[in-house]
């Protein structure tokens, strides 16, 4: 459903991707592994259009999405949980939620009801300002309105940082739920052993490079990559 | 006395109510798009200008000023292609400059256009005679009209901002502009229509005091500067503190001027409390202001502040 | 005489073209041109060279523009500007220089008092008394009580004084008003629940549109409506119908029936397609007084006291009629009560009514000591 | 809650200044010595083209860019953009008219008071102004600007809105030295060559570090130890009255003083000539007020509506670079403009 | 390492009806890591806002080093030795690495009001700065532009900055949000060296971190104290379990 083909991009005169190549199929859980630097955000600003790739296809269900805004991107059924949480502060928790609602389905899958089923804290502060919440409930917000806009592949850019233990493993449980009704994920993360349990392939990137690329259980058995790449 | 004070108060909140609608345009354009618009005050100008170009073509106001509003949104529109779609990512005071440009040259151009000579706009039949309120007390007709369609205004206004997905959108776009977009909404075209907006309320502004004000190439110039005290007095972005402080600044202004001298007799030699009228008059406004901001750094209703 | 041939006078114009006021400046230049173009751009039978600066209306642009004419341009004559506080910058710069400045708006009391200046002409008035016209005029009708207003700044206090100067009765109260004030509905209410006999404003520019315009809705169109710069040719565009019967105090009307003026006006409004205001034809004299100066002294430039003593006794008809110069090189005149009047055409203008003022002198003279 | 209370209304990004550690290349380096050089080769082009009116434009350029240096001051390093800095040009000139009212002529008591009445409007108003900041900032130093404004203008005895005429130039112990205009060109350029030097200095030294800190995350300068308000103050109070001085100088260029020079038209043109030249650099104001004067004195001469060509020069300039003229300079020399 | 430096007594904080931090006591020996942990939203974030004098707390009182600092300004605290790191890096972007520190030296030396002298050739100053960034290994970034440090070194940077404050007690939010592995275990092993000559209060949500590190643990679980004492006594805590490590740390 998400094809990356060579992709490229900078920042300026600093070239940070030098050609990624990957892809995410319907329903599938895949992660991009690295260590801090190598150009994971990166890579997903470049999918969304929100920093325009200079080189490189990004196709979604087979169009060519290279170039295209970002809403355009978004509206084909992708949903974004960014690096840094990104939380609408001049809005309150429930309004940061429906603000960006989409929803292509009758009965669409995720709803207020359903948002604050799984995290029950947000209903909690639904009335407080986005600049009025916890680091970590920032991150839950971040999550729930992504996924209010019911995307078909939603892209997590480090979505456990910052919280606590409990709360990660809330997420873990939500994600492999979402995972259960048939979505798609790109998950960024560095807890690599939670994700080697759920996740169905992994991407390596180190330097703005795809080094390795297999499945959980070619990580897993591949010490080697870990030390290497990941410094685990 | 009564009747006189009460007459004045009504004169100020008028004149607050013009105010509000040139700020309100503003403090939107301010507050959604972090974009410090000095030409505001062109587009109300230029909805004078057009209201009275086209109220002395169709012969009538009410459809001079028909036509006009259609009119300043498509110049909103097209200024925000041409310009103001390249400031939102710049610092204020880059935006300081282009707009410091573009007054000169909407000034300008208007002027080559009309001339410096300040056009006429007829007062409309309908609403030239004044209105029994009570006892002797008579108001303008035209005066409660535009008093009529500010509050309109404030209240469709404060009504899409806080109760519309259109408002949330807004004032999401205030903050994380890439990020609504990243969530699927066209941020572009909400920008544009933001802008688009902003235009019309000012050239509606424009069009409602043609009849009683000078349409002249200054008159975006002296507005502009109480604009901006009124957006500031009520909180950048804040459309309720817009509307407070319009109201505020004009009962101010109004009944400091008439009342302010009496008062001052009190307390001084007529001479001295005329002359330390005079001398307070113009600076009411920005005194108003200093206090204001000296005790609330933010305005009276900043944004984000609390729930709303 | 051949000598004079290939010489060229060279005139400098400085008037406030930009901004809100700019249209009080084009009035004067374009009446300028208009008579250097019915000169056939001879002044004096020189040809001229006429350079045109823009002020903006801020005292310290107007110097360097006024230095930039003296000291780049070297012209003989610097014409203009508009604003007293322009007028009183640049005084010295342009005459210290050894040119001749001809004020052809402006005309403050220091300068036709005490501090006269012997290479300073004003082809306008002395600003006190426009506002005596009104004054007089209130008191021969007999007004009991008249309310004031002005914007609170030097010209207003010198307008009030003015008007008072003349008027012996009650002024029932003076209202100053900020500079640029829009919105006028307090003190318009202030003056209906005082009830006067007349109301006296000197409201220049925008300010006086705005009034204008919101005198009628705050139903005082019963009470008398005395002016200086507040309903001319300027502003009536703008104020129509709500400023008929509306008076004002000046030295010249559009109809005044004498050939110069209906000659003049017919030739600016052909030209300009606007009705000439009272700063045209100021403008408009000062062209013909250079003309008339330089006729005199045979286009001679170089004799600056053989010229000054020709400007001060030129002798040329004004379409305003009667004028003349005074000791103190301000004109003497005749002033005028006018009131405005929608012609034949459609257009709005002032219209002569009666002389208030004869062959009439300013105030400040005898402080000249010249 | 969450400690990202970045003051999104600051009006500087701090993208916009160069980091102060990188080492300005040769031309960098070498530049004031160039435009020093230049305005004072201006009088052997005024004798050259017999055309002595260049200098009075040339010190016209010197005193405003005096004005917008003190203006960078807290706009550039400070972040404190003010709208009323006109009113500190007022004060100068007005300390200037008001005395020799009185015949008192020398310049250096004239620079005295001018700087005591400066430093004192400063300090109250800063006081209560740096309360603010961001566009709140901006408003309420136009509040105060508005209100001396006000207050000369129905100040009758000192002429009110028609000014004061001076009787003549101020005086240098007795001596009536400025008369010529060349002294007072290069009196003018002595004077902004030393606030240049002071500026250099001031910026880099300790408490012009701490300003620039503040600038960019008062947060992190609390967190530190610092108290922003008095360093802040301080800058302000400084800019106030080197503003002052060019006031001073501006009365005695024009010899005619007026509340003209205090409108907020007038600040905001000082605004425009400091981003116009660069911001947060020593020499971007300079060089701002230089072009903006030029271009008011050259665009003049082609049309009544030479303001339409100004208005587009600044649109244009902005559009294609973001840093005022200094950032279009780097583009054009192949700079990246990120 | 028996003497109390930081004391915190009935503290509390309210945001209109909600209570922030409830009552909490707080005891900090001078030399020992502190790690303040719990779920999202407790109000740990808060506590270091009280702490630092970042935000005024409605009761309470906080003593540190035997003196009542409750009623003292943040600059203040600085100047006693209290210094803090933020959840959300912040640091000068557009000052080098060096001056970043130095800038914080330069607050405890002496006035600030210095006009003239150019602050960047002061050599103690420069010295003490390239002192505190060796500590944290960081010297060879002195002359970088703090703004393209990574995100670790960032980190690092921030607690080079509070060293250099004088600072003996460090109030450190999060400083492992977003770091790596790798740049994990750099700034684990900085905040080890600096037990015995530095007092922590470290706010964690990386158990690893916190259990290898901490001398001494408390749990904030809705601004209340509910648990406090050695790292093993607190991790076999029920209630801490439940309310905030989870299964998790089992497995
Ligand atoms: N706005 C920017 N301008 C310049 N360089 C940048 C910018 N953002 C990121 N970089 C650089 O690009 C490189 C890749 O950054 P990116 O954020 O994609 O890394 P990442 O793999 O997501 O790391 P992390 O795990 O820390 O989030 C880094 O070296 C970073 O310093
Ligand atoms: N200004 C405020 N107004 C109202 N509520 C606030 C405000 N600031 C914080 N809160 C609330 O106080 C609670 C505590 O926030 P705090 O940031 O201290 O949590 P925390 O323990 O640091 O959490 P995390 O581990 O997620 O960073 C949260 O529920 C938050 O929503
Ligand atoms: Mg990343
Ligand atoms: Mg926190």
């Amino acid at each position: 459903m998400l094809k990356v083909e060579g992709l490229q991009n900078a920042y300026g005169q600093s070239r940070i991707l030098f050609g990624i190549n990957f892809e995410v199929r319907a329903g599938e859980v895949v992660t991009l592994l690295g260590r801090n630097g190598m150009g994971k955000t990166t890579t997903i600003n470049s999918i969304f259009g929100l920093l325009p790739p200079k080189g490189g296809k990004v196709f979604v269900d087979g169009l060519n999405m290279t170039g295209k805004p970002p809403h355009a991107i978004a509206q084909q059924g992708l949903g974004l949980v960014p690096e840094g949480r990104q939380i609408f502060p001049t809005l309150s928790v429930e309004e940061n939620l429906v603000a960006t609602r989409r929803a292509d389905r009758r009965a669409p899958k995720w709803t207020l009801e359903s948002i604050y089923r799984m995290f029950p804290r947000l209903k909690e502060r639904r009335r407080n300002m986005g600049n009025q919440l916890s680091g970590g409930e920032q991150q839950m917000l971040a999550v729930g309105r992504a996924l209010m806009t019911n995307p078909r592949l939603i892209v997590l850019d480090e979505a456990t940082e910052g919280l606590s233990p409990l709360m990660r493993e809330e997420i873990w449980t939500c994600l492999r739920s979402i995972k259960s009704e048939g979505e798609a994920i790109l998950v960024i993360d560095k807890n690599v052993d939670v994700l080697a349990r759920f996740a169905d392939r992994h991407v390596v990137i180190e330097k703005g490079r795809v080094v390795w690329s297999g499945d959980s259980a070619g990580l897993v058995d591949n010490p080697d990559i870990k030390n290497r790449y990941l410094h685990v | 006395m009564l009747n006189l004070f009460l007459l004045q108060s009504l004169n100020g909140i008028q004149f607050g109510i013009l105010l509000f609608l040139v700020a309100a345009g503003l403090t939107l354009i301010f507050g959604v798009m972090d974009l410090i618009n000095l030409a505001h005050g062109v587009l109300y100008m230029i909805g004078a200008y057009l209201t009275a170009a086209f109220a002395a073509m169709t012969g009538s106001f009410a459809y001079g000023i028909l036509i006009a509003l259609p009119a300043t949104l498509a110049i909103g529109i097209a200024l925000e292609v041409l310009v103001f779609r390249r400031l939102y990512d710049r610092s204020h005071l880059d935006q300081v400059l282009a707009t410091f440009g573009l007054i000169l040259i909407l000034n300008e151009t208007v002027k080559i256009i009309w001339g410096s000579a300040p056009l006429s706009v007829p007062m409309p039949e309908a609403f030239s005679g004044s209105i029994q309120l009570m006892g002797n007390l008579r108001y303008p007709t035209f005066r409660i009209l535009i008093i009529a369609a500010g509050l309109a205004t404030a209240l469709g206004l404060y009504f899409m901002v806080n109760h519309t997905r259109l408002g949330m959108l807004l004032r999401a776009g205030a903050t994380h502009g890439a990020m609504v977009s990243a969530l699927g909404v066209n941020i572009r075209r909400l920008f544009m229509i933001v802008f688009g907006l902003g235009a019309m309320l000012a050239g509606f502004a424009g069009g409602m005091v043609a009849p009683i004000l000078s349409v002249d190439p200054g008159m975006g110039d002296s507005i502009l500067i109480l604009t901006f005290v009124v957006i500031v007095i009520g909180g950048v972005g804040s459309v309720r503190g817009a509307f407070v402080a319009a109201i505020l600044v004009g009962l101010v202004d109004t009944l400091g001027r008439s009342f302010g001298p009496m008062l001052l007799r009190n307390l001084l030699d007529p001479a001295a409390a005329a002359q330390m009228g005079r001398t307070l008059a113009p600076m009411l406004v920005y005194i108003l202001m200093a206090a204001v901001l000296y005790l609330r750094p933010t305005g009276l209703f900043p944004m984000g502040g609390g729930t709303r | 005489q051949d000598k004079a041939q290939d010489k060229k006078v060279k005139i400098g114009l400085i008037y406030t073209l930009s901004g809100p006021s700019a249209l009080l400046g084009e009035q004067s230049r374009d009446a300028f041109l208009l008579a250097a173009e019915k000169l056939g751009n001879k002044f004096g039978g020189l040809d001229a060279e006429i350079i045109i600066q823009d002020d903006e209306q801020k005292p310290d642009i107007g110097v360097s523009k006024a230095q930039q004419l003296v000291e780049r341009d070297q012209v003989d004559f610097v014409v203009g500007p508009i604003f007293s506080n322009v007028l009183n910058a640049i005084v010295k710069p342009v005459t210290a220089s050894g040119a001749f400045l001809i004020s052809t708006n402006a005309g403050t009391s220091n300068l036709a008092g005490k501090d006269c200046n012997a290479n300073l002409f004003v082809t306008s008035y002395q600003n006190d008394q426009m506002h005596e016209v009104s004054g007089k005029y209130a008191e021969t009708q007999g007004y009991k009580r008249v309310v004031l207003i002005a914007p609170n700044y030097q010209a207003g206090k010198d307008a009030l004084a003015g008007f008072k100067h003349s008027y012996k009765g009650e002024a029932a109260q003076e209202l100053y008003v900020p500079l640029g004030q829009l919105d006028f509905s307090a003190e318009l209410a202030q003056i209906a629940a005082d009830a006067p006999d007349a109301v006296y404003a000197f409201l220049p520019g925008g300010m006086g549109v705005n009034f204008v315009k919101q005198y009628r809705q705050a139903g005082l169109e019963a009470t008398p409506f005395l002016s200086a710069f507040t309903v001319d040719e300027t502003t009536l565009p703008a104020q129509q119908d709500a400023a008929l019967g509306f008076m004002a105090g000046s030295n010249w009307a559009p109809d005044l029936d004498t050939p110069e003026a209906r000659a003049f006006t017919t030739a600016y409004e052909a030209k300009y397609k606007r009705v000439p205001a009272t700063y045209a034809v100021q403008a408009y004299d000062a062209a013909m007084l250079i003309d008339a100066a330089l006729k005199k002294t045979g286009g001679n430039l170089e004799d600056k006291d053989a010229l000054r003593q020709a400007m001060k006794t030129a002798e040329f008809t004004s379409p305003r009629g009667q004028f003349a110069l005074g000791d103190n090189h301000f004109p003497i005149q005749d002033f005028y009560l006018t009131k405005v009047v929608k012609r034949a055409d459609g257009q709005f203008a002032t219209s002569y009514v009666e002389t208030i003022f004869d062959d009439y002198k300013d105030n400040y003279a005898s402080e000249c000591k010249m | 809650m969450s400690e990202a209370a970045t003051p999104s209304l600051g009006p500087v990004s701090s993208s916009v200044i160069d980091a102060p550690h990188v080492r300005p290349p040769l031309l960098a380096q070498s530049a004031p010595w160039l435009i020093f050089g230049l305005f004072a080769a201006v009088p052997l082009l005024a004798l050259a083209t017999g055309d002595s009116f260049i200098l009075v434009v040339a010190t016209r350029m010197l005193i405003f860019a005096l004005a917008a240096l003190s203006l960078n001051l807290i706009m550039g390093y400070g972040a404190l953009v003010s709208f009323g800095h006109a009113a500190y040009i007022g004060i100068g000139a007005y300390a200037v008219g008001i005395l020799s009212s009185y015949g008192i002529n020398d310049l250096l008591l004239q620079i005295a008071a001018a700087l005591a009445a400066s430093g004192l409007f400063a300090l109250v108003t800063g006081y209560l102004s740096l309360r603010t900041s961001g566009v709140y900032f901006i408003m309420i130093t136009l509040a105060f600007g508005q209100m001396a404004f006000f207050f000369m203008v129905s100040l009758s005895a000192f002429g009110g809105d028609d000014g004061i005429s001076l009787s003549g130039r101020s005086t240098l112990f007795g001596a009536d030295l400025l008369r010529s205009n060349l002294v007072l060109f290069y009196g003018v350029l002595g004077v902004l060559a030393a606030a240049f030097l002071l500026m250099r200095m001031l910026v880099a030294s300790r408490f012009g570090r701490v300003l620039r800190g503040t600038r960019d995350n008062p947060t992190r300068m609390r967190a530190i130890g610092f108290s922003p308000f008095s360093f802040q103050l301080t800058a302000y109070v400084i800019a106030g009255m080197i503003a002052a001085l060019a006031g001073v100088l501006l009365a005695n260029q024009v010899q005619f003083v007026s509340p003209a020079y205090m409108t907020w038209a007038r600040s905001g043109e000082l605004i425009v000539m400091v981003v116009l030249g660069g911001m947060g650099t020593l020499l971007g104001p300079i060089i701002g007020a230089t072009v903006f004067i030029l271009l008011e004195d050259v665009l003049a001469h082609f049309s009544e509506h030479w303001k339409l060509g100004l208005g587009l020069i600044l649109v244009l300039v902005v559009l294609g670079s973001r840093d005022g003229m200094s950032g279009l300079a780097r583009r054009l020399r192949g700079g990246s403009d990120v | 390492m028996s003497d109390v430096l930081l004391k915190v007594e009935g503290l509390r904080k309210n945001f209109g009806a909600l209570k922030v931090t409830d009552n909490v006591d707080l005891a900090v020996e001078a030399g020992e890591i502190h790690a303040l942990i719990g779920p999202n939203g407790a109000g740990k974030t808060t506590l270091i806002h009280q702490l630092s004098g970042n935000l005024k707390s409605d009761f309470g009182k906080i003593f540190f080093d035997g003196r009542d600092i409750s009623p003292l300004s943040m600059q203040n605290r600085v100047h006693l030795g209290l210094a803090r790191s933020f959840q959300i890096t912040s640091i000068l972007d557009g000052f080098s690495v060096l001056e970043n520190v130095a800038m914080a030296v330069q607050a405890r030396s002496g006035s600030s009001f210095r006009f003239f002298r150019n602050a960047s050739r002061e050599d103690d100053i420069n010295a003490q700065a390239s002192a505190a960034l060796a500590r944290v290994q960081l010297a060879d970034r002195a002359h970088r532009r703090a703004g393209s440090l990574s995100h670790g070194e960032k980190r690092q940077l921030e607690i080079a900055i509070a060293l250099a404050t004088g600072a003996r007690l460090l109030l450190l939010d999060e400083p492992l949000a977003g770091t790596g592995h790798e740049e994990s275990a750099v700034l684990v092993d900085l905040m080890r060296s600096l037990r015995g000559s530095h007092t922590l209060v470290l706010i964690e949500h990386d158990m690893d971190a916190v259990f290898s590190l901490a001398d001494h643990v408390s749990v904030l679980v809705y601004g209340r104290v509910i648990a406090s004492g050695e790292p093993a006594a607190v991790r076999a805590h029920p209630d801490v379990r439940a309310a905030y490590l989870g299964e998790e740390e089992i497995a």
